[in-house]
C-alpha cells in the first residue's frame, strides 16, 4: 500500500473530524471574522486606507485564526493518543504529515474564501486585479501556513504553555509566505498594472515545495516517543 | 580548569587588541566617520552570529542521527549563543541605522532577516523549557534548529523582494589595511568567545540535565521468559 | 560628496558598551549557573554515597 | 524446536526515563503461538514493556525483533505483525465506532467485514454512534475490535479486563481463546493473575522494573504471592 493511499486514508478522516467538529470550526470562522472587524476599530473608519491595506488585515486574520485551528486539529489526536494508536499502524509517517497537513490546508483555504466577502464589504476592497489570482495566492499562501503549521502544532499540542509556543515558533517561519501572499493578494484587490501577480506567485511555490518537503522528512521523528 | 578557557583568554585578548586598533589606532571611515567604528564590532559579530548558526545546524542534524546527550547539550550550547550574537547584532545595528540612515530601523534585509532568526531560535530555546523529557526535547530541537535555519535564506530573500533599500556594508577587499585588521581580529575574537559561551552553555545544559543514566545492571545468568 | 557624518562617539560608545556588556553579563551567569549545577550534582552525589 | 524465528525475542530490553530505569535487563523468548503472562504490582513496568514491544517507545537498551524482523530497523513491517490493547483508547470520540474502525482499516490497507466485528465484541447497536457517547468499557471493546480487525500475528493486551463488566470478562477470555485457537502469540498483561495464569502458557514477574521470576503462567500467582 502506497504513502498516497495511506495519505488519502489519513486526509479522509481528518476532513471526517473537521465535519465532525464543526461547531469548533464556526467559532474559527466568528474569531477571523472579529479580528477583521478589529482591524478597522485600530486603523480608523478612513475607507481609502483600509481598502488599500485590505490584504493585509485578511493575511492577518487568517494567520491569528489558523494558530487556533491548527492546535485544535491536534487536540483531537492527544486526547485519547489517538495519534499514537495511527502511528503503531503499518503505515509510514510521511502519510499521516500530508494527509493531516492537506485536511489543515483545506480548512484554512476555506475559512480564506470566506474572510474575502468580509474584506470586501468592511473594507470596501474591491478585485480589480484578476480573481484567478486572489485564489491563486490564498491558496499558495494557506499551503505555506499549513504544512510548518502542521509539524509545529503536532510538537506544541504535548508541552506546556501550547497556546503561546504555537505563534511563537511558527509565525517568524511563515514571514516569507506572509511577504508575498499580502503581496499577491493585494495585487490581486487594487489591480495589477505591471503584472507582477504571477513573479509573486512563483515565490510562493518555492517556498510551499520547501515547506511540504521538509517537515515531511522530519514529522516521523517528531511524533515517536 | 576546563579546556575551552584558553579559547576564552585568547578571544578576551584579541577582543581587547581589536578593540583598542578598531577605536583608537584605524583612521576613521570616509563617508562615516567615526561612526562607521561601529562597524568593526557589528560585521564580525553578524559573521560569528551566522557562523555559530550554521554550526547548529550541522549539529541538529548530528542530534537527530546520534541521539545522544552530548550532541543536545552541544546544539543547545550553540543555540543560546546565536540567539545572544543576534541580539547584540539587532542592537548595533540599529544604533547604526540611526546616524546613518536617520532612522532606527529601516526593513532592511539582513537587519529585518536577523531580528527574524532571534525570534525563531528564542522561539526554539522557549520550546525547550516547555519540556520535561530530554529525548522528546532532543529531537524537537533539532528538528526546530534544522527548519529555522533553512528559512534564514529564504527570509531573506523574501525580504529583499519585498522592499530593497540597503546600503551595502563596506567588505574589507575595499577598504584600506588599516581597517581589515581591527575587523579581523574581532572576528577572530568574537569566533573564540563565541564557541567558549557555547561550550559552557553545553557544560551548564548537561550538568542541569541531572546526573546521566546509570548503566542498568546486567544479570549475568538472566531469566528468560517464554521459554518455558 | 554629501553628509560625511561628523562625530557620533555617542554612537560608537553605545554600540561597544552593550555589545560588551552583554557578552560579559552572558558569561558571567553562565559561568555562576554552571557552578551551582555543579556544586549542586556533587551535594547530590555526596548524599547518594552516603 | 522450530527452526522460524521466535515471534518475540527480546535481549536485554530496557528503557530509561531520565536517570530512572522504568523496565532493564529483559530477556523474551516466544515461539510463534505461544503466550506470556506478564505480572507485578502498578509501576513494575509491565506498561512499559508492552509498549516496547509494541514499538510505541524505543529501548534505551537491548534489541528486540518480531518474527525475525529487526523491530528498530525495521518498524513499519514489525507493526504489520502486531497491534496492541492500550490503556490509552487510541480512538477519536468525535467520530463514530464504525468510523474509527474503517479509518484504522483504510491506514493499514485491511478490509474486512467491519459491522462483524463490532458484532463479535458486542457494539453492533451502537455502531454508528459517536465514541465520546459509549462507556469506558464499551471503549474498551471498541479498542479490541480495532485489534482483531489488524489480524495481528503478535497480539499485546496491557491490562484487557479493566474497564469491564462481568460479561466483558467473559468476552476477553473468549476472544483470548479464539486468538490462541488462531495460532497467534499474546503477550498479556493483568492484575487478575489467576485468570491469566488459567488461560496462559508461559510467566512472568516484574518488579521495580525487573525480572523477578519466569515460569509456566500456573506458577505465578504463587510467584506473585511471595512478593507480596
Amino acid at each position: 500500500m502506497g504513502v498516497f493511499a495511506q495519505t488519502l486514508a489519513v486526509f479522509r478522516k481528518d476532513v471526517l473530524l473537521e465535519w465532525r467538529g464543526r461547531s469548533r470550526v464556526s467559532a474559527v470562522v466568528f474569531f477571523s471574522t472579529m479580528t477583521l472587524l478589529l482591524f478597522s476599530f485600530a486603523v480608523g473608519p478612513g475607507r481609502e486606507v483600509l481598502s488599500r491595506h485590505a490584504a493585509g488585515y485578511l493575511w492577518l486574520a487568517l494567520l491569528l485564526s489558523s494558530v487556533l485551528s491548527l492546535g485544535e486539529s491536534f487536540r483531537v489526536e492527544t486526547e485519547d493518543e489517538a495519534l499514537e494508536g495511527m502511528r503503531l499502524l503499518p503505515v509510514d509517517p510521511r502519510a499521516l504529515f500530508f494527509g493531516k497537513a492537506s485536511s489543515n490546508f483545506l480548512l484554512l483555504l476555506g475559512l480564506a474564501l470566506l474572510l474575502v466577502p468580509g474584506c470586501l464589504v468592511l473594507y470596501s476592497a474591491e478585485i480589480r486585479g484578476s480573481a484567478g489570482l486572489l485564489v491563486a495566492s490564498l491558496a499558495l499562501g494557506t499551503g505555506g501556513l499549513a504544512a510548518p503549521g502542521t509539524l509545529y502544532a503536532a510538537m506544541t499540542a504535548r508541552a506546556r504553555g501550547r497556546d503561546v509556543l504555537l505563534p511563537l515558533l511558527l509565525f517568524p517561519l511563515v514571514v516569507p509566505v506572509l511577504l508575498a501572499s499580502v503581496k499577491a493578494t493585494s495585487l490581486a484587490m487594487t489591480g495589477d498594472p505591471m503584472n507582477q501577480g504571477p513573479s509573486w506567485l512563483g515565490v510562493l511555490v518555492c517556498f510551499d515545495v520547501v515547506y511540504w518537503s521538509l517537515p515531511a522528512i522530519l514529522f516521523g521523528r517528531v511524533i515517536e516517543d | 580548569m576546563d579546556r575551552e578557557h584558553w579559547l576564552g583568554i585568547a578571544g578576551l585578548l584579541l577582543l581587547i587588541g581589536g578593540s583598542v586598533f578598531g577605536l583608537l589606532i584605524a583612521p576613521p571611515e570616509k563617508y562615516m566617520g567615526d561612526v562607521g567604528r561601529i562597524l568593526y564590532i557589528h560585521v564580525p559579530t553578524a559573521w560569528n552570529a551566522l557562523l555559530i548558526a550554521t554550526a547548529a545546524f550541522v549539529i541538529a542534524i548530528g542530534s537527530l542521527v546520534k541521539r545522544s546527550p552530548k550532541w543536545d547539550a552541544a546544539l543547545h550550547g550553540t543555540l543560546a549563543t546565536t540567539a545572544l550574537l543576534t541580539v547584540m547584532l539587532l542592537i548595533q545595528g540599529a544604533i547604526w541605522a540611526k546616524p546613518t540612515w536617520g532612522v532606527y530601523w529601516d526593513w532592511d534585509p539582513r537587519l529585518t532577516t536577523s531580528a527574524i532568526m532571534g525570534v525563531s531560535f528564542a522561539g526554539l530555546l522557549a520550546l525547550r523549557a516547555s519540556l520535561d523529557d530530554p529525548e522528546r526535547r532532543a529531537t524537537w530541537t533539532a528538528v526546530g534548529t534544522i527548519i529555522a535555519y533553512v528559512d534564514v535564506p529564504i527570509v531573506y530573500m523574501s525580504i529583499k523582494w519585498w522592499r530593497t533599500l540597503h546600503q551595502n556594508f563596506s567588505t574589507p577587499e575595499t577598504v584600506n589595511e588599516m581597517m581589515v585588521i581591527p575587523l579581523r581580529i574581532n572576528a577572530f575574537a568574537m569566533l573564540f568567545i563565541g564557541i567558549w559561551l557555547s561550550v559552557r552553555m553545553a557544560r551548564l545544559s548537561l550538568a542541569e540535565r541531572g546526573a546521566a543514566v546509570p548503566t542498568a545492571p546486567a544479570s549475568a545468568d538472566p531469566l528468560i521468559a517464554g521459554r518455558a | 560628496m554629501e553628509g560625511v557624518i561628523v562625530g557620533g562617539w555617542g554612537y560608537v560608545a553605545a554600540a561597544w558598551g552593550i555589545s560588551l556588556g552583554l557578552l560579559l553579563g552572558w558569561a558571567v551567569v553562565l559561568n555562576v549557573r554552571l557552578a551551582a549545577a555543579r556544586a549542586a550534582a556533587q551535594d547530590e552525589g555526596a548524599t547518594d554515597a552516603g | 524446536m522450530s527452526t522460524s524465528p521466535p515471534a518475540v525475542a527480546a535481549s536485554a530490553l530496557g528503557r530509561a526515563y531520565r536517570d530512572r530505569w522504568a523496565l532493564a535487563d529483559v530477556y523474551i523468548e516466544l515461539a510463534p503461538g505461544r503466550s506470556l503472562l506478564l505480572a507485578g504490582p502498578n509501576g513494575a513496568g509491565k506498561t512499559t514493556l508492552l509498549r516496547l514491544l509494541a514499538t510505541a517507545i524505543r529501548p534505551t537498551t537491548g534489541t528486540l525483533s518480531i518474527h525475525g524482523l529487526d523491530a528498530r530497523k525495521d518498524p513499519v513491517e514489525a507493526r504489520r505483525r502486531l497491534a496492541l490493547l492500550s490503556h490509552r483508547g487510541h480512538l477519536y470520540s468525535e467520530l463514530s465506532a464504525l468510523q474509527n474502525l474503517s479509518t484504522a482499516a483504510a491506514i493499514s490497507g485491511r478490509e474486512g467485514d467491519l459491522l462483524g466485528l463490532l458484532d463479535r465484541v458486542g457494539l453492533h447497536a451502537r455502531a454508528h454512534d459517536a465514541v465520546r457517547t459509549l462507556s469506558a468499557g464499551m471503549r474498551k471493546r471498541l479498542a479490541f475490535a480495532r485489534l482483531l480487525l489488524q489480524e495481528p500475528d503478535v497480539v499485546l493486551l496491557d491490562e484487557p479486563y479493566g474497564q469491564l463488566d462481568p460479561a466483558g470478562f467473559g468476552l476477553v477470555d473468549r476472544l483470548i481463546g479464539e486468538l490462541q485457537d488462531e495460532g497467534r502469540t499474546l503477550v498479556l498483561s493483568t492484575h487478575l493473575v489467576e485468570r491469566g495464569a488459567g488461560i496462559l502458557q508461559s510467566g512472568m514477574v516484574l518488579v521495580d522494573g525487573r525480572v523477578t521470576w519466569v515460569g509456566p503462567a500456573s506458577g505465578t500467582p504463587a510467584a506473585m504471592a511471595e512478593i507480596a
